[in-house]
């Protein structure tokens, strides 16, 4: 950390995701911090040290509700799937390599070198042909040799993708979770608009729950992925695209932003942590407690292109501290407020070309956010 | 500021802060000061490297030899040869790049020396010179030098117009070389999303020189296309059937309809990214109805194809090498024939792929999965008739043959992970992940560049008229494949663990080790390199040991072999008659491999034109314009190539004609070589003894 | 004499050529003009609707194509194989992109607009 | 004769014109594949064009916008010129007066410009309608397309004038020749693109 001026963010926040100051939990403090003290000597990726700025003003971490979370490692990958979508993932990228490496590399690999060592300069004896260039039989075998294979795996990605597709909800006896994410430069606000909370930098989920989530972009273009527990969907501003999603046991997983979006793209993750029912539930109840409201004056905190550390910053308020941030307040209504805002713009009035152009912002005033960002790094 | 007045200044938006060095001088944080340092070096470097040449040049007085012999040569041969000195020069930086992303990510965990934005200039220009400035003029180069001489033809269909491609293209690479030393470049990467390219996310010049460099790539491909296309349409020697064609014609062919056509997508997607930032058009903003999606929809449709201009070339070189270096004619020409034809024509059909994840329905994306997937039958269908064409041969282990066989093993993994992606249900797994940047590099790299690198060790000796030292070749020729294998399997790993592409650091301790294996691999990929340079300088000197003028150094099958090495300019005194397949195999059998004309006719060849330096300058200068908003350079230099092409169309008597008797002259020299010199055995390939004759030992060994 | 002779025997058919090319383009002319008129008519005058309109539109637009490449281009069968190839390899390639375009844009818009209700 | 192969697209010179004849072949098909490259350039500005047609963003219409009339008379123009441009290609085949040859090239050259005059006609009066470009996704499609094709017809009236600047200058020689019909091609083809944006745009955009 010390070498550079770069804050990469650690998932502070997801263990204790309420790292309200002095919050009136029905924890004790004492536990608490020790607890935190306990985990952060014995999580083995050292990710419960923080960035100083993230850990400015906190004292006290409130983690029993995440202790789930906190076992073990993050799970970064669908080949560890915390979920079904990404288990049957797992299950279909298994057989297919299993196919291509059984029927396509292996029979290459050892024929070429078979071929290469018996048919070498040196070998006297080996038949040798140099007019021979055309056999029917080996024609066919080499034509019909592929076209089996594209058949066989056509039809297992046929169904894969029709089983798999985002879009389509799981089947489940439960209601699905609601879920609004909007992808801002350079932080993802999840909203869950039936518990009117919101927040950034952790992602809390029910497990045993299906979650239906909404996204868009209220910038550029960006793709939401949790890997071990399901597909990545781009994000798109004025457009909502839908995804689904299930965790079947508690824990935390790695997420993030797949697509490219400017000098915060690398600090643009965030901790998906699945925890029981009720725990979820006491986590909602703690939100509304001391969430920030998520009001004009935070929207516009949060559209700046800014990480979520500096986001921190500028928020100045508690409720924050512990690298997440979490908002009470949050209406239904803001999401699709959002889609239409970023798709209707700013409406350009004007009836000649010349005052058109006039309403463009100057090219040089458009310039500061890349050097505020430039401060960070 | 309106649009006017943002062209107002005479210098547009020029200023000293476009320096690279200018913020570091300014506000000299750590960081500022690393990335000044590494943008002041690279641009010094152009800087040097730019008058190095030009005060070499004016001390050796070659300034004249230069335009007279080269910058203006129509010659189709000096053309190609240029196309690759261009290439070599853009892969130095490309290179370097590669290398510093590498190290930034080995040392990346929490951090890493290099800025964000820094770090996204690297890959956006890595990728865009990678595919533009490398990969496409090598290939285009190697078309050019060879297919001509491989279909008996004096020269390409339209020689000025292929001078303007190239310089084109010089252009292009000139705009990216340039925007290290004033400006920045974009940051979007080689496809350059929008709306983060568009004005209001990304105000600088970055994008624009992006556009620009594209634009000039994309015109001088098309250019290229039609040239190529024409000429293997109408300049075959008589008897040279379609049929009959070597299969680097054949891939030559495709590769150039591919260019014709996939071409179009990209300069519409690129003119529109232009109008939304220059003239204030929604194409693909968020507002006003504008719509993204389109570009990724545009750019693929080039993209895609586009992968297939890169790796069908290397195809048709691995089919001449495995044939030759087995002493054997290809297996199932008909069937590869079929096979290029059928992966063009797929390849305009997949395109999607490159958005599984953008949202449409599991109906298309299982329709273009299974599209892609189909592109695996005649891929395999090719690596099958060239371990066919193995099979009951006498393979010698030449560099080019070491290259062909890490080609088979690693490109066949590589083509593997192409149909996992190709697969919906996996692609929203490991899209935009480290996994995808090790397939393409996977492909691209053992799939085009060992091909081209190949086709290099193979044809080196026809232009130069000498061979390049084998040994030194191997070595590097290892490098490469035990380098691209630890610098890019272990990036298939990171992907499946969720590390994204395009991250400049990461949280992750566990992603650690594979860096830091991949940045070995990455070094040892540069020690290849490195290893090609002193093998080009030392085969340099032993020149003489290894002349082969008598032009057949490897017992080469096609007509590119049929004449003196360096071939004269007219290619041949006598166009050939062909008989079939292997022409020049044919005629050796037939012991009529060097006959000798009765007569000699006049021959007549284009005259030098400036047509494409000037134009090329003129591209430059037009897209810099544009780029700095500088008006007066943007209206100057449009009336200029409008002039300057109506002029050319007052040209008349643009040739020239190579008297017989200096055509006689010297033919007659090299056939008295050619009987001079003694045939070899290809157990003495590498001796000195080999002075391009082959010796003619078809002993069938039966069974 | 008989040099003479073969002139006038080619002037002759050159004429009869030349008058054959000639109408070629008078007939083209003439249908293309039919062409431009019916829709505009149609259109102008309001005698269809909605999706048959269309489709007219089209069809007429398709058939004045072919008569353009037929009369004014002078394409047919007698063509270099490669000219006509080339030209069918073309529209064949504008139908996959063009299509592929509109298809995958209207299954994308379909699938993200905002949702009605929440 | 006229059992002979057609050597490439448009009007062949024929046999009378000896290697003239010949030499045309592969400058001909070089052009023809141009123009197919130019042809999916805009094949997918049309697309484009009807992806974006319903992305009006609030602002105006086709309906609003779109002059029927006008837009009848540029193509009657074009078609004309189309003709006026076949004339020309016999005056050369047949080896006609260069007065003729110069006349009907002038004539379309006349057709050319007046439809461009109608061209601007329209943009200026959307413009006051405040049918501009930067008005939305629509507009902005509108003016890629349309005036691309008329940047191609202004492109071939200059080509056309430095036609007639050659043949004044050195007659009717092989590359005059050369350059005249590959000019008739490019002439014939855009008047196809026009058929395409006449019945996309226009027609179909106020059905
Ligand atoms: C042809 C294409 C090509 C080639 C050859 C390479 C070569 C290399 N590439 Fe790259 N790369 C791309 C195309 C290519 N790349 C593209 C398209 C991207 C995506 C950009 C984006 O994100 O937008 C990318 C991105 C990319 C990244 C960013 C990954 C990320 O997003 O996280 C990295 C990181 O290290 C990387 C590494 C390398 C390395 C180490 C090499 C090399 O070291 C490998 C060695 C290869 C060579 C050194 C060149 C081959 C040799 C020759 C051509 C010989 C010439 C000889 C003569 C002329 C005689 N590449
Ligand atoms: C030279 C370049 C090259 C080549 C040849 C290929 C070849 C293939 N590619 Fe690759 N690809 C790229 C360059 C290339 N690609 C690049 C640059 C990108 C990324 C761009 C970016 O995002 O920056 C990319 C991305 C890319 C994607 C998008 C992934 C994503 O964005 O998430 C996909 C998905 O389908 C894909 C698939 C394929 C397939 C199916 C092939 C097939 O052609 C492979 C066929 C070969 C084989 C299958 C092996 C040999 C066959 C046999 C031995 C026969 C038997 C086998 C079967 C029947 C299966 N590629
Ligand atoms: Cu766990 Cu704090
Ligand atoms: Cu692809």
């Amino acid at each position: 950390m010390g070498v550079t001026r770069h804050i990469i963010y650690r998932h502070v926040g997801p263990d204790g995701p309420l790292g309200f100051p002095n919050s009136p939990t029905t924890f004790s403090e004492a536990a608490t911090s020790q607890e935190c003290t306990m985990m952060t000597i014995g999580d083995p990726c050292g990710r419960m040290r923080r960035s100083k700025a993230a850990t400015s003003g906190s004292s006290v971490c409130v983690s029993a509700l995440m202790l789930a979370g906190c076992s073990g490692d993050t799970h970064l990958s669908f080949l560890d799937p915390q979920g079904p979508v990404a288990s049957g993932q797992r299950w279909h990228f298994v057989e297919s390599l299993a196919v291509l490496l059984v029927f396509v590399a292996i029979p290459v690999f050892v024929l070429t070198a078979w071929f290469l060592w018996r048919y070498r300069y040196g070998a006297k004896s080996s038949r040798y042909t140099p007019k021979w260039n055309y056999s029917a039989l080996l024609e066919i075998a080499s034509w019909a040799g592929p076209v089996v294979i594209v058949v066989l795996l056509g039809i297992i990605v046929w169904r894969a993708t029709h089983a798999l597709d985002p879009y389509k909800p799981l089947a489940s006896d439960q209601p699905a979770l609601r879920l609004q994410i909007i992808g801002y430069d350079w932080k993802w606000l999840f909203i869950y608009p039936d518990q009117g909370i919101a927040s950034i930098g952790v992602l809390a989920l029910p497990v045993g729950r299906p979650v239906a989530i909404q996204l868009t972009s209220a910038t550029v273009m960006q793709s939401l992925h949790i890997p071990a527990l399901g597909s990545q969907i781009y994000a798109m501003g004025g457009m909502v695209t839908q995804l689904h999603l299930q965790a079947d046991r508690p824990g935390r997983s790695l997420g993030e932003n797949n697509m490219y979006n400017g000098n915060g793209f690398h600090q643009q993750r965030f901790s998906a942590v699945a925890m029981t029912p009720e725990r979820f539930s006491a986590w909602v109840d703690e939100v509304h407690l001391h969430g920030i409201a998520l009001n004009d004056q935070s929207l516009k905190h949060i559209s700046q292109r800014s990480t979520r550390a500096e986001l921190i910053a500028a928020l100045s308020q508690p409720g924050a501290s512990d690298g997440n941030i979490y908002f009470k307040g949050a209406t239904d209504a803001l999401f699709s407020t959002v889609v239409k805002a970023t798709k209707s713009g700013t409406p350009v009035a004007p009836a000649s070309v010349r005052q058109e152009f006039a309403n463009r912002a100057p090219l040089a005033a458009r310039k500061p956010t890349e050097s505020a960002t430039d401060k960070v790094q | 500021m309106s649009f006017a007045e943002q062209f107002q200044h005479p210098l547009g938006r020029l200023s000293l802060e476009s320096l690279p060095f200018w913020q570091m001088l300014n506000d000299p944080t750590r960081g500022n000061v690393i990335n000044g340092v590494i943008g002041t070096a690279a641009a010094l470097m152009v800087v040097i490297g730019t008058l190095v040449t030009i005060a070499m040049i004016t001390k050796y007085r070659k300034w004249s030899v230069l335009w007279s012999q080269w910058l203006t040569s129509p010659d189709h041969k000096k053309i190609g040869i240029m196309y690759v000195v261009l290439a070599l020069v853009m892969l130095i930086r490309a290179l370097m790049e590669a290398l510093l992303m590498r190290a930034q990510q080995a040392f990346g965990l929490e951090g890493g020396f290099l800025s964000p934005d820094h770090f996204a200039q690297l890959f956006s220009t890595h990728g865009t010179i990678m595919i533009f400035f490398v990969a496409m003029p090598f290939l285009t180069g190697i078309i050019n030098y060879v297919m001509p001489l491989q279909i008996g033809a004096r020269d390409v269909s339209f020689p000025v117009l292929n001078s303007i491609s190239f310089w084109l293209t010089a252009a292009g690479a000139a705009l990216v070389m340039i925007s290290l030393c004033i400006g920045k470049f974009s940051t979007g990467g080689w496809f350059g999303y929008p709306p983060y390219t568009e004005a209001s996310f990304s105000p600088g010049v970055g994008p624009d020189y992006w556009i620009w460099a594209l634009t000039l790539a994309s015109l001088a491909s098309t250019f290229s296309g039609i040239n190529f296309a024409v000429t293997i349409y109408k300049k075959r020697a008589p008897g040279m059937k379609l049929m009959v064609m070597p299969l680097f014609t054949w891939t030559a062919l495709c590769t150039s309809i591919i260019m014709i056509f996939a071409m179009p997508p990209l300069t519409v997607a690129m003119a529109q990214l232009a109008l939304d930032r220059y003239l204030g058009f929604h194409f693909f903003t968020n507002e006003l109805g504008g719509n993204m999606m389109n570009f990724a929809n545009l750019f693929w449709l080039f993209g895609h194809p586009e992968v297939y201009i890169l790796v069908l070339p290397s195809f048709g070189v691995y089919s001449e090498l495995i044939s030759t270096f087995s002493g054997k004619s290809l297996f199932g020409y008909r069937s590869m024939v079929i096979a290029t034809m059928a992966i063009v024509a797929l390849s305009f059909a997949v395109w999607m792929h490159h958005f599984f994840t953008m949202g449409q329905s599991a109906n298309i994306n299982a329709v273009f999965g299974i599209a892609s997937m189909l592109i695996g039958i005649p891929t395999g269908v090719k690596i099958y008739d060239w371990m066919w064409t193995i099979f009951r041969g006498r393979v010698r282990f030449t560099v080019p043959m070491i290259y062909s066989i890490g080609f088979i093993y690693l490109f066949v993994l590589g083509g593997i992970t192409g149909i996992l992606l190709a697969s919906p249900t996996i692609d929203y797994q490991v899209h935009n992940t480290v996994f995808l940047v090790a397939h393409f590099h996977n492909v691209a790299i053992p799939g085009a560049l060992f091909g081209l690198l190949a086709g290099y060790h193979f044809w080196f000796p026809k232009a130069f008229g000498f061979r390049l030292n084998e040994r030194m070749g191997k070595v590097s020729a290892f490098c490469w494949i035990f380098g691209f294998m630890l610098a890019f399997f272990p990036l298939y790993a990171l992907g499946l663990m969720g590390l994204p592409r395009r991250s400049v650091a990461y949280t992750e301790p566990s992603y650690v080790p594979l860096e830091i294996a991949a940045f070995l691999g990455a070094i040892l990929l540069t020690v290849a390199l490195v290893t090609l340079v002193v093998q080009l300088w030392v085969s340099i000197k032993q020149r003489d040991k290894n002349r082969v003028f008598a032009g057949d150094p490897w017992d080469g099958r096609s007509l590119e072999w049929s004449v003196s090495a360096p071939p004269p300019e007219y290619n041949f005194a006598v166009i050939p008659v062909v008989t079939g397949r292997d022409a020049f195999t044919l005629a050796k059998e037939g012991g009529k491999a060097y006959p000798l004309p009765e007569s000699y006719t006049d021959i007549e060849m284009p005259k030098n034109s400036v047509m494409g330096p000037v134009l090329g300058a003129i591209g430059f200068a037009l897209a810099f314009g544009l780029v700095w908003h500088i008006l007066w350079m943007v209206i100057l230099f449009f009336v200029a190539a409008v002039v300057t092409m109506i002029v050319y169309g007052f040209a008349r008597d643009t040739t020239r004609i190579v008297p017989a008797q200096q055509v006689q002259q010297e033919h007659r020299r090299w056939l008295d070589a050619v009987a001079a010199a003694t045939g070899i055995s290809r157990a003495d390939e590498y001796q000195s003894a080999n002075q391009g004759l082959a010796e003619m030992t078809i002993h069938e060994v039966p069974a | 004499m008989i040099d003479q002779f073969r002139d006038d025997e080619e002037t002759a058919s050159r004429k009869l050529e030349e008058r054959k090319d000639f109408y070629s383009y008078v007939w083209g002319f003439s249908l293309a003009l039919a062409m431009t008129l019916v829709p505009f008519a149609v259109v102008h005058w309001g005698a269809m609707r909605g999706l048959s309109l269309l489709i007219f539109i089209g069809a007429i637009a398709l058939v004045q194509m072919a008569v353009h490449f037929r009369f004014f281009l002078h394409i047919g069968w007698r063509q270099k194989r490669e000219d006509l190839l080339l030209l069918l390899f073309s529209t064949l390639l504008m139908v996959i992109m063009g299509a592929g375009t509109i298809w995958i844009m209207a299954s994308l818009a379909m699938r993200m607009s905002l949702p009605a209700s929440p | 004769m006229s059992h002979e192969v057609i050597k490439h697209p448009g009007l062949n010179l024929g046999a009378a014109h000896g290697p003239q004849h010949d030499a045309s072949e592969a400058l001909m098909f070089g052009f023809w594949i141009f123009l197919m490259s130019d042809a999916i350039l805009f094949g997918l500005v049309f697309a484009s064009y009807v992806t974006l047609v319903n992305a009006t963003a609030g602002g105006p219409e086709p309906h609003a916008l779109y002059d029927i009339k006008s837009v009848f008379i540029e193509t009657l123009l074009l078609l004309a010129s189309s003709f006026t441009f076949g004339m020309a290609s016999l005056a050369l085949k047949y080896q006609h007066s260069t007065a003729r040859l110069i006349g009907w090239l002038m004539v379309t050259l006349v057709l050319g410009v007046t439809f461009l005059d109608f061209e601007l006609h329209d943009f200026v009066s959307m413009f006051a309608k405040d049918g501009v470009p930067s008005r939305s996704g629509f507009l902005s499609a509108f003016f890629d397309l349309v005036p691309l094709h008329g940047l191609h017809v202004a492109g071939g009236c200059i080509w056309l004038i430095c036609l007639v600047g050659q043949i004044a200058k050195y007659g009717v020689d092989t590359q005059a020749k050369h350059g005249v019909m590959r000019l008739a091609l490019f002439w014939h083809f855009l008047d196809i693109v026009w058929i395409a944006i006449y019945s996309v745009v226009y027609l179909a955009g106020l059905a």
